[in-house]
């Protein structure tokens, strides 16, 4: 009976997966985008790094790196934590 | 993890120097480059890896040494949220060192340029400081994970 | 002076999340010092959690935007989207703020009597200022991606604190791994929630996003995640297997700071709905779908309660079926949303119900289960 | 339906990931099972900012007057696969735990929480 149960929801689903991907808009044409325009060219003059990708990272959303800083620093206190007894 | 042949320590003894180089040369230049601090942090944590898994768990204690690298961690996490402070005269995360002609400071030519490691701010600091937690952070990841595999061990033979 | 009003809601965040990073350092100098300095910067953060709660009362929502050059300028010149990170915090997020400050502040003082005797303290007291930047950021944020990873950082801090005493028992480990499997999962859906509305909208602001969503067939997809995943990090009934295990497992303290961090997952939950899709999305529907999981948790929490025999599981199942009192009396409220004649008439009262019970769950379930770590 | 391949290779992860969360025992598998989502997701993101024909968005010596693919997606990827690191240590370090106590790796023997 579980079983069935679990294979039902399952294929729901994946069904669901399958038509958002088909739905999706197609591979290699987004849509016209006003936010990474504004990155792509002014990227440059505000922050003065070449590589656009390090500046959204460091500067436009700085916040978010700080956050996954935190999330690699959190891991590390968590599995100190947890061995802390073996030695 | 036991010690493996000599073949496999010399080359590791001859790798392990490049590898840590070239991590931290895509730490410093990744604001001209492709990577930065993650990428770069990655690069250098796999050459302990590497160390680890050729010179065994026990013998790779002598020269890796977990309480260095959490230190290291502690200090590069520091110095990043320190450098998020430090603009915080106008708001937090404010870049006012970029184009202020002071320390990475230059204004960058706009359009395709062959690069100049003296632009970008407060970037390539950022990026040190990043690089320097991310490769001490999985560090002491892999170090504590090969210690405990050790109990694993303990419990199969037994 | 005026800096650290103008900087208030950053410095609410960033000073405990600054003496997390501190922590391993200062224990090295002393071991002893770790618990007085946590509690210390807790009370700074709630102090300027109150005096922010003052100006938002008197002034209206504050907004902080990251690295612009001035905290207010939310658009940049000629251009219609915001671009950067920002805080957008109204009077229901700093009323959110307000709890988590007072509740982990609480913790961590009655963590300093009760946390005497193990080793690691210095790595407790860390995770337990993570888990508090986790809990304000998710309560403050105005970005959906910034939400994703401040999701992130309090279900892995509430992870390890779960498994804390996973060192000399297996039970403890057990319960972490339950949760980080269902936190993950989840996180990782919204991840996905969030790919969607990239495609789309090619916005990550919230408030932006609710300007220009369309409600397509993409868009249902997206809110049935969002819903479904918060309704099961906050312990609603089909996904609540994990409650149990983990409040009563963690240390005392923690369960405390843990049945906060639910709320604040029932917090995103109402964000999505009513800074999201508002009356875009087919309110009396969904308003129908969030009673029914309510009364199902009632009615089942409080059904598995009484057959418990461990004080802290009892609890445990009781907060169950309080997170579904916050869920009918909001659903009463979403259903009737564009019914302005039965709004008026029981749909407000029903939100100020369900959203006043947040405050109390928080209040009076953190003191009980600090009372059963105090005789247990 | 061609167009949109990398979609379906995204929802075939998820799918294999959420199947081998539903089916497996074992924790390392679930583990898996987790890392396979999470993968899936990466590649989900780092679709959304493809323009056909473009570069990648770094001015240094650049091939000039060619259009650039959108940056904020790679962004976004890099924060979620450190993320994603993170999780994974957190998760094999607790079944490691785990199988310190229990000497066992199987879901249905490590029972003692119930009810």
């Amino acid at each position: 009976m579980k079983k069935i149960i679990f294979a039902i929801a399952f294929l729901i689903f994946f069904s669901f997966l399958m038509f958002s991907a088909i739905n999706m808009r197609s591979f290699g044409d987004p849509v016209i985008s006003e936010m990474d325009d504004y990155f792509i060219e002014n990227a440059q003059k505000e922050t003065g790094s070449n590589n656009v990708v390090t500046s959204i990272v460091f500067d436009y959303r700085g916040f978010d790196t700080l956050g996954e800083a935190t999330v690699l620093f959190t891991a590390v206190v968590g599995v100190v934590a947890l061995f802390r007894g073996v030695k | 993890m036991n010690e493996m042949s000599k073949i496999v320590r010399t080359v590791a003894n001859f790798v392990y120097g490049f590898i840590i180089i070239f991590g931290f040369y895509i730490i410093v230049h990744g604001h001209l480059t492709p990577g930065g601090g993650f990428q770069g942090g990655a690069v250098a944590a796999s050459a302990f890896a590497l160390a680890l898994v050729s010179y065994g768990q026990k013998n790779s204690q002598k020269f890796l040494k977990k309480d260095i690298f959490s230190l290291f961690e502690s200090f590069g996490l520091t110095l990043f949220i320190v450098l998020a402070f430090s603009g915080l005269g106008i708001t937090f995360f404010y870049n006012f060192l970029a184009n202020s002609g002071n320390w990475f400071g230059n204004a960058t030519v706009i359009g395709v340029n062959p690069g100049d490691m003296n632009t970008g701010g407060l970037i390539p600091l950022m990026n040190i400081a990043v690089g320097l937690e991310v490769l001490s952070a999985l560090g002491v990841i892999l170090l504590i994970m090969a210690k405990g595999a050790e109990f694993t061990k303990k419990k199969e033979n037994s | 002076m005026s800096i650290l009003l103008n900087n208030s809601p950053i410095l609410i965040l960033a000073l405990p999340l600054l003496a997390a990073f501190l922590i391993p350092l200062i224990s090295r100098i002393n071991k002893k010092t770790v618990g007085i300095f946590a509690v210390f910067v807790l009370l700074i953060s709630l102090v300027l959690t109150i005096l922010l709660a003052v100006k938002i009362i008197s002034v209206g929502p504050q907004v902080y935007v990251f690295g612009a050059k001035s905290s207010s300028l939310t658009l940049p010149t000629g251009l219609k989207i915001p671009i950067r990170i920002m805080f957008q915090i109204d009077a229901m997020g700093i009323f959110m703020g307000l709890i988590t400050a007072m509740v982990s502040f609480l913790g961590a003082v009655y963590s300093l009597a009760f946390i005497r005797k193990t080793e690691g303290m210095d790595k407790y007291y860390s995770l337990l200022l993570l888990l508090t930047v986790g809990m304000f950021g998710m309560e403050f944020t105005g970005d959906l991606f910034n939400l994703f990873v401040f999701l992130e950082i309090a279900s892995i801090a509430s992870v390890a604190l779960i498994a804390y005493r996973g060192t000399d028992f297996g039970e403890p480990a057990e319960a972490g791994f339950k949760y980080m499997i269902v936190s993950t999962i989840s996180a990782l859906f919204v991840l996905f929630a969030i790919g969607i509305f990239y495609g789309e909208y090619d916005l990550l602001n919230i408030a932006a996003l609710a300007n220009m969503i369309k409600y397509s067939q993409l868009d249902k997809i997206a809110l049935a995640l969002l819903l479904s995943v918060f309704a099961m990090k906050s312990g609603a009934v089909p996904m609540h297997m994990w409650t149990p295990d983990a409040y009563s497992e963690a240390p005392a303290p923690i369960t405390m700071i843990l049945v906060a961090a639910s709320q604040a997952s029932l917090y995103a939950l109402f964000r999505i709905i009513f800074s999201l899709y508002n009356v875009h999305m087919n309110t009396l529907a969904v308003g129908w779908i969030i009673i029914i999981f309510g009364v199902l948790s009632m009615f089942i929490g409080v059904t598995m309660a009484i057959v418990q025999k461990d004080i802290k599981r009892l609890m445990a199942y009781h907060a169950v079926s309080q997170t579904g009192y916050m869920l009918l009396g909001v659903g009463v409220g979403l259903a009737v949303l564009s019914n302005p004649i039965a709004l008026k008439d029981y749909g407000i009262t029903a939100f100020e119900g369900g959203i006043f019970h947040i405050m109390n769950h928080a209040m009076y379930k953190g003191l009980l289960f600090l009372t059963a770590g105090a005789l247990f | 339906m061609i167009d949109n391949l990398p979609y379906i290779a995204v929802a075939l992860f998820v799918g294999l990931g959420v199947y081998t969360l539903m089916y497996k025992k074992n924790l390392i598998k679930i583990a898996i099972g987790v890392c396979l989502i999470e993968n899936g997701v990466n590649l989900f993101l780092i679709t959304l900012g493809y323009r056909k024909g473009a570069i990648a968005p770094i001015y240094t010596m650049a091939p000039s007057g060619q259009s650039m693919v959108l940056p904020t997606p790679q962004a976004l990827t890099l924060t979620s696969i450190v993320i994603g690191i993170a999780t994974t240590a957190l998760i094999l370090s607790v079944a490691m735990m785990i199988y310190k106590h229990y000497g066992t790796l199987d879901t249905d023997e490590v029972r003692r929480l119930r009810g």
